[in-house]
């Protein structure tokens, strides 16, 4: 048998105390589409990274087509030929999809726009995938900068394609299109690797699928080896909790009413456009959406960071358009924001100081702060939403993802007991938390709703909002496009919907 | 014992400027009259009391303080050592000194005046510039007595004149000096120190000839086509005198340094003969207090 | 007053003159900022420069060995702040500041050793007016543009050149990108570290050479706070000029002109006490910077520390 | 965490500061052997003249006054998030207010003079940081250059009043008249010549250490200044917190001035700050942003300055020499903090 194409053995990779890698192996075959799955946090971002140069492994041994080889920087995974489409994907937002394309492999040192130009066109052509190419690439749709990934892969040459979450941010019409383009990539003679949580595009799509956990390959095996139930069981250990049972709601009034609501960012650019949405006590509504529909603009708004331009904001029946964040607060609204690190979290402050933020006018109405109240709320949150931490005294930038996302709910729902909140936004809360995490999580909202609260969840997992959700709501261009009630839901025609399509 | 005298100076001794010939004077001193002596450079007013009280403690009996700008300190600290014998510098006799310390006053502006009257005499262009740095009420007084010369010698001619806010600034000097170079001045009596080097830059771009003066030390060798005259400042002597009747016993007093009492001038050159002759006339007779000058000190009058 | 006052060519030669430190101190600072670098040292830098500059040629009596000297102390400063700013991931700002200090510092104990205690301070030859053949004696434009020193010619040509890097070469392309998204850049094989470490280093030779320019165009010496606040302008042309060579030089004329201007207006308004009047350039400064925030963007990643194994 | 551990990261605090503090010394010795001195005999005159006599002692007292409360405003600055490099400007306001308000209270029953004035130095300050706060709190402009930009203003403006105005014409400087006597500081030691500001300094150590770790008001500005956005959705009104923590800042710098005039100068007097602002910055990085740990980091920089004074004279070391060993200090800690931190 012929080697692999890329082997990786034994890959060991710590992050201060977190075992990421803990002796992962990973064979990939030419000319194959190898599905990487695994629960939050099982490694696999971190194993593709040590193979795109990006993380360099404390241990282990890689090859490619046999031969050992050592890959110290990204450079050098490039000369290889393997190329990463990540996550979050890592695009110049202010240079242009062509700029993107050719950064680092111009060929010249003087640039030669045109005959660049016409490289990347022809390769366009040959792999069937297309892109303005002179457009900014903040200026494009997701699906579309996703793409200028792929590109500027192939562009360098790319044998090895990796890509770690392709399908998230895309509407099922979209994945549908990515995956047909990866057979045409293969049959170019490129080699994917492709990460998802999703098991039915796992099962749909790939050659050969590898499961990880806590660090190490559990199982590589054929397509046909694979079904669903044994997947899971493989990816978790055991089989998962059944969901929640949510109960059939009966609404009370409304707490949260937007009617034809304006947002106009700093580029004056109308992010949320004639937004409209009704949520009531007891209720958890969802919205779902394509990132960049405006979901941003909608929990700002309710939370007070930003204010309508135009339109009828209502809280518990009172106008509250003139509003800021600590009046919200007041009248019961509770945030859980999309990005963590960059909106939940004071890095270098306690945890201690972390969990009363947002409380903290509550707790020391007067002058003082007191330093012990909140080390013993402190205390009593890392026990009941068994935070793992050092303690009260630990800099919060020091904990793990999934921890500082309990970490924030037990900010929310703490908070929500004793002030009877009325009402929580919560965006993607459980991006990035594993499945035990995302139960916790889940768990809470539909307890909140049990207990009369309202929920918005803005979601970009469409999975949760089935799962959660009493309406959903889609977000398209700044507008609620459609809404369907619980025994309306249908995966496809919400994802028309997602795309601009309304339905009939 | 000898009595042990030390000065305290605000910039370095080797400014070929007014800590130059502050650090001149007290070699005087030593030489002519055996005290022994220490100095202290580039002493920031925030550090000159805590210098002083560490040549107190050593035992120095006579501080000197090279400039207005220690007045306070002086005023604290001769009560606390009555037994020391402060000297400080100032624009004139300064009221109600404590009873040990000597005062020497400074009239600069006499001495602009014979500059003045250079300018009015040298210039061709009938504009006179002056440029000076902070609005010290001594500049001020120079620069009244600028006018007073030029208004009195040559009525036609103007005088254009900068504060720059900064003694010790070359390029806001030069920029200053281009802006009068451009505006048609050809004579430019500078009142700066470190700030001189950038006017003479200035001149020596400039496409017509322009003529300089300068103070405290002869700075002709820096440009000999360009300077005339300086009116050098020797402080050697009030210095020196001073020290005499400490040494006699008086330890309290005011000296006044003027034209002829510290204050030379160096034989103008790069003008005409009869010119150079005319300004040492007016020199002698300043000297002998014969021509009538005002001090001005708060604020500009300007005539014609 | 008149308008001619404000319109005198002589004004304007002299805005040029002076503009030469701003402009290549900004188009310096632009490269380092476009890399993602931010360098709040420069003032330290301009000063070490102008120190660097007069005591190599007063020691060997070259001008281009001063001039060399003067980029060659910009490097080392760059270099250094780039160190730890890149390798060890400092706080810029800190890091920067802690160099002004140290620069200022080094100038004049420099100066000291280099010079000793003498009685009168040396001085070297300026660079004189550099009449440029044919148009150098055209009315007006000739005696504003092409009768300067070699050094108005030679910030020109660095404006053009840094211009043309940063929008026209693949090396421009990869130092913007590093400054944009460093994770981007790196992960086309773009070695960030050395692009940033280098840019540094280009730049920092510029601002080394504004510093230069002080003593070879200006004073013939070195004083004390010889910069005068013109590092700290140099970084406020930065924003003003969007993050432009070009933009910068038009901001670094504005203000020159200011400066100029100010001379003038002192000559003629004499109510106006002079210290109102010095304050004008600073004071137009700032107004100018609120203006010139409005819509202005710096580079995404700019002041901020790469680290790749760093959680986004 | 176990207490070995807990005494190893201890250390791993200190020895930084060890070597620091040993480059510091043997760089100085390098200095002063190559001007041509004796480093050792030089070295002891350091000390003797900062800390190890009475007078050096008073003095060192009197410089660590001003350090203290500017590295005290830098480092109310730099918790909110924003770098106050005005300092040196705000100082300069605040000895003008104080002065202005010496000058114009001589009417005032006696006792009330000397706080009035105080806050008057406070007040000028605070008016000085708050354009920067007004500029960043509203228009998002950095306060860096804004800061850097009104120093010179500030410059002017003392030049203007101590040669205008307020000039005391006898001493022929750019000095004003003094001030009366009930508006000066009483001496703490009166033989050393230490006056009673470096209490008010410790006070204010200790208040800005309350203000930060104590109130509510403190908190937020913490949180404004660890992470801005996250403190905005958690309730706190950061552009707020953040323009006052500018003001607060220029008002404790202000309080600095105030000193200066009322503890030392007796008037307004052009180069009452011989760069403080920039040694605060240090001092301020130096104690880790933390105002208790200020006390001695300023104390030891004041002597630093003091005792360097003292070898320009013994061995002709230029002034500017304390700049070039301080940043070397500081440098050195920042590497050493870097290397720590290990590979990119
Ligand atoms: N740069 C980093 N710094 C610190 N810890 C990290 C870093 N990257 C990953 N980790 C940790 O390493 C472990 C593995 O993370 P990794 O991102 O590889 O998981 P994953 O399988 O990709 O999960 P997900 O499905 O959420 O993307 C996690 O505990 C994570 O918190
Ligand atoms: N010297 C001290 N005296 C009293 N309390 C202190 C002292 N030092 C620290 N603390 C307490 O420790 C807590 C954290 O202070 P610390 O100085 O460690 O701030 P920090 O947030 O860790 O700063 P950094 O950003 O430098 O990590 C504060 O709540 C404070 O009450
Ligand atoms: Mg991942
Ligand atoms: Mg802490």
């Amino acid at each position: 048998m012929s080697p692999p194409l890329v082997r990786l053995r034994g890959v060991y990779k710590r992050f201060g105390p977190v075992v990421a890698l803990d002796g992962a192996d990973f064979e990939l075959a030419a000319g194959e589409i190898h599905g990487l799955l695994g629960e939050n946090g099982a490694g696999k971002t971190t194993l593709m990274n040590v193979l795109a140069g990006l993380y360099r492994a404390d241990a282990g041994d890689l090859e490619v087509l046999g031969r050992p080889v050592s890959i110290r920087e990204p450079r050098d995974a490039v000369q290889l030929g393997v190329g990463m489409v990540h996550q979050h994907f890592e695009l110049v937002g202010h240079f242009t999809a062509l700029e993107n394309v050719i950064l680092g492999r111009e060929g010249s040192a003087w640039l030669r726009p045109d005959r660049l130009r016409r490289e990347v066109e022809a390769l366009m052509e040959r792999v069937g995938l297309a892109v303005p190419l002179d457009r900014r690439v903040r200026d494009l749709p997701v699906g579309v900068q996703q793409k200028v990934e792929i590109l500027k892969a192939l562009y360098r040459g790319a044998r090895v394609l990796i890509l770690d979450e392709p399908t998230t941010l895309l509407t099922p019409q979209e994945v549908d299109a990515l995956l047909a383009s990866l057979r045409t990539l293969v049959e170019a003679g490129v080699s994917v690797v492709f990460i998802t949580h999703k098991l039915h595009e796992v099962l749909r799509s790939c050659d050969r699928v590898t499961v990880m956990r806590r660090g190490r390959r559990v199982v590589t095996v054929d397509r046909r080896e694979a079904d669903p139930v044994r997947l899971v069981e493989w990816m978790v250990g055991t089989a998962p909790p059944p969901p929640p049972a949510r109960e059939a709601t009966r609404p009370g009034s409304p707490v949260l009413e937007l009617e034809a609501v304006r947002v106009v960012d700093e580029r004056g650019v109308a992010v949320l456009d004639g937004c409209s949405l009704v949520v009531r006590e007891g209720e958890l509504v969802g919205v779902a959406g394509v990132s960049g529909n405006g979901q941003q603009a909608l929990a700002a708004v309710v939370a007070g960071t930003a204010r309508p331009a135009a339109g009828v904001l209502r809280i518990r029946g009172r106008p509250a358009e003139r509003h800021g964040v600590l009046d919200r607060m007041r009248a019961g609204v509770l945030t859980i924001p999309e990005d963590r690190l960059r909106d939940g979290i004071l890095p270098r402050m306690s945890v201690a100081e972390n969990v009363v933020l947002g409380r903290h006018r509550l707790y020391f109405p007067g002058v003082r702060y007191d330093p012990e109240t909140s080390r013993r709320l402190a205390r009593h949150a890392i026990e009941e939403f068994r935070i793992v931490c050092p303690g009260p005294d630990a800099a919060a930038g020091q904990l793990s993802g999934g921890n500082l996302q309990r970490l924030i709910a037990a900010r929310v729902f703490d908070a929500a007991r004793e002030r009877e909140a009325r009402l929580l936004v919560a965006h993607n809360p459980t991006r990035g938390l594993d499945v035990p995490s995302t139960e916790f999580l889940h768990a809470r909202l539909v307890e909140f709703c049990a207990k009369g609260g309202a929920v918005l969840l803005i979601s970009e997992d469409l999975d949760e909002l089935l799962k959660l959700a009493d309406r959903i709501g889609v977000l398209y261009r700044g507008r609620v496009v459609a809404e369907f009630a619980r025994e309306q839901f249908d995966r496809y025609a919400i994802g028309r919907a997602m795309t601009g399509g309304v339905p009939a | 014992a000898r009595p042990r005298m030390a000065m305290i100076l605000p910039g370095v001794i080797q400014d070929a400027d007014f800590n130059a010939v502050g650090y001149q004077a007290l070699k005087e001193v030593q030489s002519t009259t055996g005290v022994q002596t220490a100095h202290s450079e580039q002493v920031a007013v925030a550090d000159a009391e805590r210098v002083a009280r560490e040549y107190l403690g050593a035992g120095y009996s006579i501080v000197a303080f090279h400039g207005g700008q220690y007045l306070t300190i002086v005023q604290k600290l001769a009560p606390l050592f009555p037994d020391a014998t402060f000297i400080m510098e100032s624009a004139g006799q300064i009221p109600n000194l404590p009873a040990n310390v000597w005062n020497i006053g400074r009239k600069f502006y006499e001495g602009f005046y014979v500059l003045g009257v250079l300018g009015a005499l040298g210039t061709r262009s009938n504009k006179v510039g002056y440029i000076a740095g902070i609005r010290l009420p001594d500049f001020v007084a120079s620069l009244n007595a600028v006018f007073q010369a030029v208004g009195k010698y040559n009525p036609r001619a103007e005088v254009l004149y900068t504060f720059v806010g900064d003694q010790n600034d070359p390029v806001k000097a030069r920029q200053a000096a281009e802006s009068q170079i451009a505006a048609g001045v050809d004579f430019i009596v500078i009142s700066v120190n470190l700030g001189t080097v950038g006017v003479i830059e200035a001149a020596r771009a400039a496409r017509r000839p322009v003529l300089l003066t300068t103070f405290y030390t002869d700075k002709s060798s820096y440009a000999p086509q360009h300077f005339t005259t300086s009116l050098v400042s020797n402080f050697g002597k009030p210095y020196v005198e001073v020290v005499r009747q400490i040494l006699a016993g008086r330890r309290s007093g005011y000296y006044e340094m003027r034209p002829g009492a510290g204050f030379g001038l160096t034989p103008p050159r790069n003008v005409p003969p009869e010119v150079s002759r005319r300004v040492q006339e007016v020199w002698r007779a300043v000297v002998l207090r014969q021509e009538r000058i005002e001090e001005v000190t708060d604020r500009i009058v300007e005539r014609r | 007053m008149s308008w001619e006052l404000f319109l005198d060519p002589s004004l304007f030669r002299l805005a040029v003159a002076m503009s030469v430190p701003l402009v290549l101190a900004s188009a310096g600072e632009i490269l380092m900022e476009r890399s993602g670098l931010l360098n709040v040292a420069i003032e330290g830098m301009v000063t070490l420069g102008a120190a660097a500059a007069f005591l190599a040629s007063f020691a060997a009596g070259s001008t281009g060995l001063g001039l060399l000297a003067a980029a060659l102390s910009g490097v080392v400063v760059a270099v250094v702040f780039a160190h730890y700013a890149v390798a060890w991931r400092q706080e810029q700002v800190t890091v920067g500041l802690t160099l002004y200090v140290l620069c200022l510092g080094l100038s004049s104990l420099l100066y000291r050793v280099v010079v000793g205690v003498r009685l009168t301070p040396p001085r070297v030859e300026t660079l004189q007016p550099l009449l440029l053949p044919g148009v150098g004696r055209l009315p007006l434009v000739g005696e504003v543009l092409f009768s300067q020193h070699a050094l108005v010619y030679l910030s020109a040509a660095v404006v053009a050149g840094v211009h043309l890097v940063l929008f026209r070469t693949s090396l421009g392309l990869r130092l913007r990108a590093a400054g944009e998204n460093p994770v981007a850049a790196d992960t086309v094989g773009v070695d960030v570290f050395r692009l940033r470490k280098a840019a540094a280093a280009a730049g920092g030779a510029l601002v080394g050479l504004a510093g230069a320019s002080l003593p070879f165009t200006l004073t013939g010496t070195f004083t004390e706070g010889i910069a005068g606040g013109r590092g700290w302008i140099a970084l406020m042309l930065v924003i003003f000029g969007r993050w432009t060579p070009a933009g910068a030089a038009a901001g670094a004329l504005l203000f020159a002109y200011v400066e100029a201007l100010q001379f003038k207006l002192a000559m003629v308004s004499r109510a106006v006490p002079p210290q109102f009047l010095q304050m004008l350039p600073y004071a137009f400064a700032v107004a100018v910077l609120v203006r010139a925030y409005r819509g202005a963007r710096a580079p995404e990643a700019l002041g901020k520390p790469y680290h790749r194994e760093a959680r986004a | 965490m176990t207490t070995e551990a807990a005494a190893r990261g201890r250390w791993q605090v200190v020895w930084p500061y060890a070597g620091a503090l040993a480059i510091a010394l043997v760089l100085l010795a390098a200095l002063v052997a190559m001007l041509g001195g004796d480093a050792s005999q030089a070295l002891a005159g350091l000390v003797r003249a900062s800390l190890g006599s009475g007078a050096g002692l008073g003095q060192t007292l009197n410089k660590t006054t001003p350090l203290l409360l500017g590295s005290l405003a830098v480092i109310l600055g730099l918790r909110g998030g924003v770098f106050n490099i005005g300092v040196d400007g705000q100082i300069y306001a605040g000895a003008v207010a104080a002065t202005g308000a010496a000058f114009l209270l001589w009417t005032a029953p006696k006792a009330a003079v000397l706080p009035v004035v105080l806050l008057a130095g406070l007040a000028g300050g605070a008016v000085w940081g708050s354009l920067p706060g007004v500029l960043r709190a509203r228009l998002g402009v950095s306060e860096i250059f804004v800061t850097v930009m009104l120093n010179f203003v500030a410059v002017f403006l003392v030049e203007y009043l101590s040669t205008g105005p307020w000039n005391d014409p006898t001493a022929g400087e750019a000095i004003t008249r003094a001030i009366p006597p009930e508006a000066t500081l009483p001496y703490l030691w009166p033989r050393a010549g230490a006056h009673a500001g470096i209490l008010l300094a410790l006070a204010a150590a200790v208040g800005v250490w309350w203000l930060l770790f104590r109130t509510v008001f403190g908190y937020e500005l913490r949180a404004a200044g660890d992470n801005p956005s996250a403190a905005l959705l958690g309730g706190v009104p950061v552009r707020r917190a953040v323009g006052v923590a500018l003001v607060a800042s220029g008002g404790l710098a202000g309080l600095a001035g105030a000193v200066e005039v009322s503890g030392f100068h007796y008037r307004l007097i052009l180069g009452l700050s011989p760069g403080y602002g920039m040694m605060a910055i240090l001092i301020a990085v130096l104690s880790r942003r933390h105002p208790v740990l200020a006390v001695p980091a300023a104390m030891g920089f004041a002597a630093l300055l003091v005792g360097t004074d003292s070898l320009q004279r013994s061995v002709g070391l230029p002034s500017s020499a304390v700049f070039v060993v301080q940043a070397v200090v500081l440098l050195v800690l920042l590497a050493a903090e870097g290397v720590r931190r290990g590979a990119p």
